[in-house]
């Protein structure tokens, strides 16, 4: 039963991954990575029901935590490079390269 | 046993001193104000003179000696000591380095002297006589080493001078490579040399590389060792004294002056190499095998160069070739171990040779420079003196008897024989006949006859004193050098052998007088009848013939040094080009510069992976992560 | 109170950077100040570090902390070299400014809150703690290089640090969540004890999760295939955080990685074998992009990960012998002195709004300013790792442990990467010494990057012959 | 007893250059500093050869001063028999190249004095860390001097040499490592020094590795055959006083470097691959020899012609008897000074004539028989003519590679016929034969210049007339050596009869 | 035999959440699936008793940074235009889920290497309040005390990189 918790989790984690390798929308894509953490979360918490010591739910805090932070600092992000092609798509940016 | 003469050093010294005055004044006033020729002249002459002198008194210290002792040594100071390897810088004066050094500190005095008036106006004229002293200097070391390493030294000294003096007209490309020719095939005999030497330390030399403890301890010498190092020293000889194969440059050698030609080519150097074979004798007589090689080069070289001989039209080209013929015999007597009879033709040809060189010389002088005896004729009211010398000398060198050229080359002939080598004795005898034949060719056109040139015959006339008074002297030696040696069954008992006895390894085969006679009528036979051909073809000058058939194909010399040229100048020359202009850049350095291209195009193709687009680096990410997470499944066995 | 010295450093420089975060907002003080003022900070704390005894572990306030922190000769010495960095770049980074460049007030308080999560990850023996310190560093990294709002490519550099990192961040967790899941705890001592009781191989969770964790730590330090990244964002960066990037985050990131694996040696040597191939494809990788490029920074970020590389031989050769843990940071200090000098030299000559940062904007630089090009040449030199700088002592140390640890054909790959290398290095010295000057290279006026250059080029040798890390 | 005089020998050359290059000074400032710091050195080192023993196969003069203990790398430096002549060469001959080249610019004066502090270092560092930072940091004034002041495409030339010779030596440095921790796992302590390493001798397939790192660079440095592509390019490129420093002076530390560090470790590696290095040589000296006679820039035909030189050298040390090395070591002084000379005078020519090739030069011995005579000299020297200091060594490495292969030694005895035929071939295009408008006007020696190579002329021929002083300073060195690793690799130590055997057996197959 | 149907219903939701948050081309369209993900993980994390995880999940997560991003794509009030074109999003999505199969499967698999167990609501502290906070300050002291570093640098990061203000040369 437990282990159907850490499948999910490592479902939801997988699709993050797919989220960010397959779409060029800002938001999506850090949407995306948000769902990831929320996946280790889900595994943190799952965990410590199963080793029946609260220490999972401190890691899934931290996790929280650190994820609202650089939340913060991607949406300030999205705003600056919006402000410079008022586009959203990360394939604009390519002008360093080679 | 043996004594010191501290002397001895002096008598290469004074040349190669001599040589460095003069040399060092040339250099100094040669573009400026040049000084008189006399001043040279004089310079020049007093090192040869000088040293003649104190040949003489070698001969006569060692003549005082009971004839076991006859041996003085200088050491002067260690020249090299590695390891086993000991060699020192010290001089040996024994019977037979004091004949060589009397007739080569005479000549080559002789030769100085007429080399005053042969080279008048020349204008380099010091550098000239820096040279000749300079190579006087460097034969004498080599007679008088007293090791195989010592003699070396002289010996690629004298190949070095006889190169600057062959391309001395330097200016002419020709004679610069003729130069250059006769300084590399001498290079091929020194090779073996260097590896004679070197073989035969490592066989006997650990103990002493002097020529004493060499003879000292030649029984140690393994047969097999001994003969590689007698042939290696062959091949140094070969080269140095122009026999067979390496015979070719000493015709072209005859590009340098004719008192080169004389001292060099003729008298002192081309005999080293005989000279050397009787130094090894200790070595020679006990690889028969050696010796049968070196006879029968010997005697074939004699052969071919007699051919040669008979169709020049060069009269230097003709003696060059007698000289390489004679050369022959005298290795055909030092391979059938008759070593004194070798060394005494050298003695006998270094006079009658230079003589005819000297005489020959005075001719082209008179003909201003020319060369081709077709252009030449009836000389002989003009010129008395060149032509009586030069009769001598031709006689001499035809083997008439009782010149001294038909002892020495009997002697030869008659050890060939007694020693069983009949089919060197027979060529022998056919090569004396060819030899009489083109010697007299050579008298009646040149001084027989109609002039054919009349232009140039008006203005011959006899050159001055001090060229003819060596042609005279040299004569008298011609004349009398054979009565040193005189055969028992004219009287004599073999001076000069038993003379040389001590510093050589044969004992003299004894026949029936019976034989001995034989020899000596067929070899007069033998000139008498090349002399008759010779008569009867020119005696009353004849005109220039056409060079066609054999004549041409041996007035071209077999074509040998065309064959030469393309079987290894050519090919040599070929793969350095082929090297320089395709192996070196595309196959030896390709694998350098295909690399380097290699590596500038992957980093080109690299910057195209560096798309930009940030979700294609996240992609790169997964899939190094999905590959990596494949392995780790797998190493995990999951 | 021993306690409170080793981590005193941490403490003035956190301190140090809420201050002037303050000052910041009340804008009090002068660009010029604020600069020196950091430098101060970032010079105190760096000796008082120097002045911490070289002790084996000890755990700072372990009962508060309760063993999340561990100090020891090793976490000292990476914490000075982060520190010396911190010091050199806001050097470079004072007179990046006085070239008309934008400035915000908040920008050494970022780079002072960077080097403090640089020391927390160099001191933490926990897995979210190093998670945290990770994305605090970062997070000051991601701010540092995306400041000047009115450039595009800053903007565009920081969204792929940000979004890559942030990607990579998540790796992280996702193993803290395996390690957790096989050791019921996340502190290196717990771990340490688990495998050594249990086996690591054992676990599968373990390893994976292990695997995870390299992985996010490689890409923080641009190992192949995870290297994507780092020429685009050192190209986008300003010039004093490119070099700061360089150096400071890739000592505490390798500090974190040698604390990983010598948690347990047989955690260490399962990976050995991983650690030679990413080692070895990384040196090729980065020698082939540095060959290609023809701008400054991107060679140099490219040549970062060859020296990524070297580090990696260096990582997989740690063992119980001292001296091979002393090669990391030797290496790491020498690659650091010499990077950063190249971008204090590169920051003043590249006059203002980094014009010249091609190889062919410094052409006949020597002519024009021969101490300059000697110094680049320097630093090249060191680079390359041509005695007698730094860069060769590194090599040298990096090549003996290897083979001391019997990674033979790992220490012959290094050296092939390092002459393969050798052309972008001569390259650009080529391009000063040889060819003909067009430009004059005004320098605006007197300022601390020159002097920066000095320091290092000297230090460059001093370091050669008195390696102190060792 | 600490002695300092060999430190001094490094670091004035050094200092004074880097010194030169810091402070603005003219041309002919820094060439007179140049010249001054040169006969300086020179003064040092005839007072060193005179005071040298040579008894025992020992350092003199050593120094030692540890730098880095944890690795025991220290600074020690020290003379013995096998590296007294290559530190000669290294000290006397620079003097020349600051009389002869005025009007340089002041890098080209600074970067010489600094390559020969380098030279120095390298030949008398016995730690092997010392060796190899003095033997990296003497490539790169060559590389600056190349690209400053080199030919038309320099800079492909420097780029090449730089990057060629730094991968050898990159290569030799892992193996420099691989011995360090051999030597730790031997005996438990880090040691770099020769004195410790050559206690030990290693075997195995890493230690044959590590020893065809080191024959890798230094091939790459001497040249020997196939790395020598390098050559021909560079020295043409290079200026007259980097090509000399390349030809006359750095290819013999290579040849040393082998002798001192190789040698002694690698006993197995020689005994094995011996041979083969030894055909290296002989195949170098042949190809280069051959192509000489090609060459139409007289600059790369004296190149070949150096290269060609160096395999037989080479081979000297293959032989591994005591004449061959001796040989050898001798040789690399006298090809040092004849090959040195003949760049120099070459250089003169391009300086007084701007052309290289041999097609556009001809009867310069009527316009300069100075010249003639003294590139006469060394160019008799360099085919190894009796009576001067080429002879001696030549004729040793033969008679010792007679003892080691007689197929070597024949092959080696080639080089008296290969040089030759090229260098007769130049001397009569450009000495010889009939003036041109380009040779009519040529200059001969000025005093300063006759008086300045007249020493080295001088030596020349003494050193073929009297060698003796010098090869006892060596021989004692050179037979430790050998009989070193001949106990190692346990081949005879003494010429034994089936030696002789051998080589009969070998004529009867004939 | 509820909480096994809750969890399948939860866990079914989530799915189709995160996959609409791929999948839906408009921001605002994912955002709002994704918030029907965290609510879902929210109920999860009761029906492991995590209490306290679970409140802060629907306060912070749904609540705080969920409405903080739909607020900023308001903000930007992006337009159709703004979108970009991501013709080749199914043939990135097929090669995506090729490329990340051998992960997920192995990632799978170690996670069936784990012990099994039930998962009936333990009462008491195990994960409230108290347990945790208790915890927090005890023993993970060090990690809540440098988060809050970490908040501040996110804090002064978005305001230097978003902020209005003058910037001062």
């Amino acid at each position: 039963m437990i282990l159907n918790y850490l499948s999910l989790s490592v479902i939801l984690f997988c699709l993050g991954i797919l989220g960010v390798i397959s779409r060029r929308n800002v938001f999506t894509v850090f949407m995306a990575i948000e769902l990831m953490l929320n996946a280790a979360n889900l595994a943190f918490v799952t965990l410590a029901r199963l080793h029946e010591s609260m220490d999972g739910h401190v890691l899934a805090l931290m996790v929280m935590a650190v994820a609202a932070a650089e939340a913060a600092l991607a949406l300030a992000v999205v705003i600056l490079l919006h402000k410079h092609k008022g586009k959203l798509d990360t394939n604009v940016f390519s002008l360093l390269k080679g | 046993m043996e004594q010191t003469a501290t002397y001895l050093v002096y008598i290469p010294l004074l040349p190669l001193i001599g040589a460095l005055v003069v040399g060092i004044l040339h250099l100094a006033t040669c573009r400026t104000n040049r000084l008189p020729e006399k001043l040279y002249g004089i310079l020049g002459c007093i090192g040869p003179v000088l040293s003649f002198i104190l040949a003489l008194r070698v001969f006569f210290t060692l003549k005082g000696l009971a004839a076991e002792e006859r041996v003085l040594t200088q050491e002067l100071f260690t020249w090299f000591s590695v390891g086993e390897l000991d060699v020192s810088m010290g001089f040996l004066a024994d019977p037979l380095s004091s004949l060589m050094l009397i007739f080569v500190t005479l000549i080559g005095s002789l030769i100085h002297i007429y080399s005053i008036g042969y080279m008048a106006e020349d204008r380099n004229f010091g550098k000239f006589f820096a040279y000749m002293n300079l190579f006087l200097g460097s034969m004498l070391i080599l007679v008088l080493g007293a090791g195989p390493v010592v003699m070396f030294v002289g010996w690629e000294g004298v190949g070095l001078c006889s190169y600057l003096l062959i391309s001395y007209y330097s200016e002419d490309r020709d004679n610069v490579i003729a130069g250059n020719k006769a300084f590399i095939v001498n290079r091929i005999g020194d090779l073996g040399f260097v590896l004679g030497m070197s073989f035969l330390f490592w066989g006997i030399g650990a103990d002493g590389f002097d020529f004493l403890s060499l003879k000292a301890n030649a029984h140690n010498l393994t047969p097999a060792l001994g003969i590689t190092v007698c042939l290696l020293l062959f091949v140094g000889a070969t080269g140095k004294s122009a026999q067979i194969p390496l015979y070719v440059w000493l015709p072209d050698a005859m590009a340098g002056p004719t008192p080169v030609s004389a001292l060099i080519h003729a008298a002192t150097m081309v005999t080293a190499g005989v000279y050397m074979v009787a130094r090894f004798s200790f070595i020679y007589a006990h690889a028969p095998v050696a010796g049968a090689v070196v006879a029968w080069t010997g005697i074939l070289t004699a052969l071919l160069a007699a051919v040669f001989a008979m169709y020049q039209r060069d009269i230097k080209k003709i003696l060059a070739y007698s000289t390489v013929s004679q050369l022959g015999y005298m290795f055909a007597g030092v391979g059938v171990a008759a070593y004194s009879a070798g060394i005494f033709h050298v003695f006998t040809h270094a006079f009658f040779k230079a003589l005819l060189f000297l005489g020959a010389g005075s001719v082209i002088y008179a003909l201003h420079h020319q060369q081709d005896i077709w252009k030449m004729g009836g000389l002989k009211e003009k010129m008395p003196i060149t032509y009586k010398t030069m009769l001598i000398g031709a006689l001499a060198l035809a083997g008439c008897p009782p010149f001294s050229g038909f002892f020495s080359k009997d002697e030869i002939l008659y050890s060939a024989l007694a020693t069983g080598h009949y089919g060197i004795w027979l060529v022998g005898v056919g090569v004396a006949a060819m030899t009489a034949y083109y010697t007299f060719r050579m008298i009646f056109v040149v001084f027989h006859g109609q002039p054919r040139d009349r232009e140039a015959f008006n203005h011959a006339h006899e050159p001055s004193k001090v060229m003819t008074i060596p042609l005279i002297i040299l004569a008298v030696g011609a004349l009398f050098a054979g009565f040193l040696n005189l055969p028992g069954i004219f009287g004599g008992d073999l001076e000069v052998s038993h003379w040389l006895a001590p510093s050589l390894v044969e004992h003299h085969p004894h026949t029936s007088w019976f034989v001995e006679l034989l020899a000596i009528i067929i070899s007069i036979g033998a000139f008498a009848l090349g002399f008759r051909a010779a008569y009867r073809k020119f005696g009353a000058g004849a005109d220039e013939p056409s060079y066609t058939g054999f004549k041409q194909f041996g007035y071209r010399k077999f074509y040998v040094d065309e064959i030469y040229h393309y079987l290894i100048v050519a090919p040599y020359q070929l793969t350095g080009k082929a090297i320089s202009y395709f192996i070196e850049p595309y196959i030896t350095d390709g694998p350098v510069k295909l690399t380097s291209w290699l590596y500038k195009m992957a980093g080109a193709a690299f910057k195209l992976v560096q798309v930009g687009y940030v979700r294609v680096y996240a992609i790169y990410m997964v899939i190094g992560l999905s590959i990596m997470s494949l392995l780790l499944a797998q190493s995990l066995n999951l | 109170m021993h306690d409170l010295l080793v981590i005193l450093p941490l403490i003035i420089v956190g301190s140090g950077a809420i201050g002037l975060m303050l000052l910041a907002s009340f804008q009090s003080l002068s660009r010029e100040s604020t600069s020196i003022l950091t430098m101060g900070i970032f010079g105190f704390a760096f000796f008082v570090q120097f002045a911490a005894p070289n002790s084996p572990d000890i755990m700072p306030f372990h009962d508060i902390f309760n063993g999340m922190m561990v100090v020891n000769t090793f976490t000292k010495v990476a914490g000075l070299i982060i520190l010396g960095c911190g010091f050199f770049s806001t050097m470079i980074a004072q007179t990046y400014f006085t070239q008309e460049n934008e400035f915000v007030m908040e920008f050494y308080s970022l780079m002072l809150f960077a080097v403090c999560g640089m020391l927390l990850l160099t001191l933490s023996s926990e897995l979210i703690t190093i998670f945290i310190s990770i994305e605090i560093m970062s997070l000051a990294v991601y701010t540092l290089v995306g400041y000047d709002r009115k450039s595009v490519v800053r903007s565009e550099a920081v969204l792929k640090y940000l979004m890559l990192g942030a990607f990579a961040g998540a790796f992280f967790v996702m193993g803290t969540v395996f390690i957790y899941a096989g050791a019921k705890s996340t502190t290196f001592s717990t771990i340490a004890g688990v495998i050594a009781d249990s086996g690591f191989l054992g676990s599968p969770t373990m390893v994976v999760g292990a695997f995870l964790i390299l992985v996010a730590l490689f890409f923080k330090v641009a190992a192949f295939p995870f290297h994507a990244w780092v020429v685009d964002v050192y190209d986008g960066a300003p010039m004093p955080i490119t070099g700061f990037m360089a150096t400071a985050v890739k000592t505490a990131v390798f500090a974190v990685l040698v604390n990983f694996l010598v948690m347990n040696s047989e955690l260490r040597d399962s990976w050995i074998t991983f650690l030679f191939y990413i080692s070895v494809i990384t040196m090729l990788a980065g020698n082939l992009i540095a060959l290609g490029q023809d701008n400054l920074k991107r060679m140099l970020a490219a040549s970062g990960i060859v020296h990524t590389g070297y580090l990696l031989i260096a990582v997989a050769a740690v063992n119980a012998k001292e001296f091979t843990g002393g090669a990391v940071l030797y290496y790491l200090a020498a690659y650091a002195v010499s990077t950063l000098g190249l971008f204090a030299a590169l920051t003043y000559l590249g006059g203002k709004e980094e014009q010249r940062v091609s190889f062919d904007d410094f052409r006949g630089l020597a002519r024009v300013r021969p101490y300059s090009a000697a110094a680049i040449s320097i630093f090249l030199l060191s680079m390359a790792g041509i005695p007698p700088t730094a860069g060769f002592m590194g090599k040298f140390y990096v090549i003996t442990s290897a083979i001391e640890a019997d990674l033979i054909f790992l220490a012959v790959f290094g050296i092939f990467s390092s002459i393969l290398s050798m052309w972008y290095y001569l390259r650009l010295i080529i391009v000063m010494y040889f060819r003909e000057p067009e430009d004059q290279f005004e320098i605006t006026e007197m300022t601390f990057a020159p002097i920066g250059t000095i320091i290092l080029a000297f230090s460059v040798f001093a370091m050669s012959f008195f390696p102190v890390v060792l | 007893m600490p002695d300092i005089i060999l430190s001094i020998m490094i670091f004035v050359p050094i200092s004074t250059g880097l010194l030169l290059l810091l402070v603005p000074a003219g041309k002919e400032a820094a060439r007179g500093v140049g010249l001054v710091v040169s006969v300086i050195v020179v003064l040092l080192s005839l007072k060193l050869f005179f005071s040298f023993s040579g008894a025992a196969a020992t350092f003199e003069f050593a120094q030692k001063i540890p730098l880095i203990d944890s690795l025991g790398i220290s600074y020690s430096l020290g003379v013995d028999g096998i590296s007294l002549l290559v530190l000669m060469a290294a000290a006397t001959l620079f003097p020349m190249v600051y009389l002869l080249f005025k009007s340089r610019e002041k890098g080209y004066y600074s970067n010489l004095l600094i390559v020969q502090g380098a030279m120095i270092g390298a030949v008398c560092a016995s730690d092997m860390v010392l060796f190899y930072i003095f033997w990296e940091v003497m490539l790169l004034p060559i590389f600056f001097m190349i690209g400053f002041y080199g030919g038309p495409n320099r800079l492909a030339a420097t780029l090449k040499i730089t990057i060629y010779t730094i991968a050898g030596s990159l290569l030799m440095l892992a193996s420099i490592a691989y011995i360090g921790v051999a030597y730790h796992a031997q005996t438990g302590q880090w040691s770099f020094d020769m004195a410790n390493l050559a206690q030990m001798s290693l075997s195995g397939s890493t230690a044959t590795l590590a020893f065809i790192g080191f024959m890798i660079a230094f091939a790459i440095k001497i040249p020997l055959f196939p790395f020598h592509t390098w050559l021909p390019d560079a020295y043409t490129e290079a200026p007259t006083g980097a090509t000399f420093v390349l030809s006359a002076i750095m290819a013999k530390i290579g040849i040393y470097a082998v002798i001192r560090f190789v040698v002694p470790v690698f006993a197995e590696g020689m005994t094995n691959y011996g041979l083969l290095l030894a055909y290296a040589g002989v195949i170098g000296m042949i190809y280069c020899g051959v192509t000489a006679l090609a060459q139409k820039d007289f600059k790369r035909m004296l190149a070949f012609s150096s290269a060609s030189h160096m395999g037989v050298i080479a081979i000297g040390i293959f032989c591994m008897n005591v004449q061959a090395l001796t040989g050898t070591l001798y040789q690399v002084v006298a090809h040092a000074t004849s090959t040195g000379v003949l760049f120099l005078l070459l250089g003169i020519i391009e300086e007084r004539m701007e052309t290289r090739n041999i097609e556009d030069l001809g009867g310069v011995a009527y316009k300069a028989p100075v010249f003639a005579l003294f590139f006469a000299v060394a160019m008799l020297a360099s085919v190894g003519l009796p009576g001067t200091s080429g002879f001696i060594g030549e004729f040793l490495i033969i008679l010792g590679a007679v003892k080691f292969n007689v197929t070597i030694a024949v092959l080696t005895g080639t080089t008296l016929i290969v040089g030759v035929c090229y260098m007769l071939w130049m001397f009569q295009r450009v000495f010889f034969e009939k003036n041109n408008q380009k040779t009519e006007t040529f200059q001969d020696l000025t005093l300063i210049e006759t008086l300045t190579i007249l020493p080295i002329i001088i030596l020349i021929i003494f050193m073929g007339i009297f060698p003796q002083p010098f090869i006892q300073k060596i021989t004692p060195a050179a037979e430790h050596h050998t009989a070193r690793h001949q106990a190692a690799s346990g081949s005879s130590v003494h010429l034994a009869d089936n030696r002789v055997l051998q080589i009969s057996d070998k004529q009867e197959k004939d | 035999m509820t909480s096994t149907l809750l969890f399948f219903g939860f866990g079914l939701l989530s799915v189709l959440g995160a996959l609409g948050l791929i999948l839906f081309r408009h921001p605002m369209n994912g955002a709002m699936s994704f918030v029907v993900t965290l609510i879902s993980l929210a109920g999860l994390y009761a029906l492991l008793s995590a209490k306290l995880i679970f409140a802060i999940q629907l306060i912070v997560y749904a609540g705080a940074i969920m409405s903080l991003i739909l607020f900023i794509i308001m903000f930007l009030n992006i337009q159709e235009s703004d979108l970009p074109v991501e013709s080749g999003r199914w043939f990135y999505l097929a090669g995506g889920t090729a490329v990340i199969a051998p992960i997920a499967i192995l990632l799978l698999k170690v996670v069936k290497t784990l012990p099994g167990g039930d998962t009936v609501i333990v009462g008491g502290e195990f994960g409230g309040v108290k347990g945790v906070g208790v915890l927090l300050f005890r023993e993970w002291l060090l990690p809540f005390e440098i988060v809050s570093i970490l908040l501040l640098v996110a804090l002064v990061g978005a305001v230097v990189l978003a902020g209005k203000r003058e910037v001062k040369r």
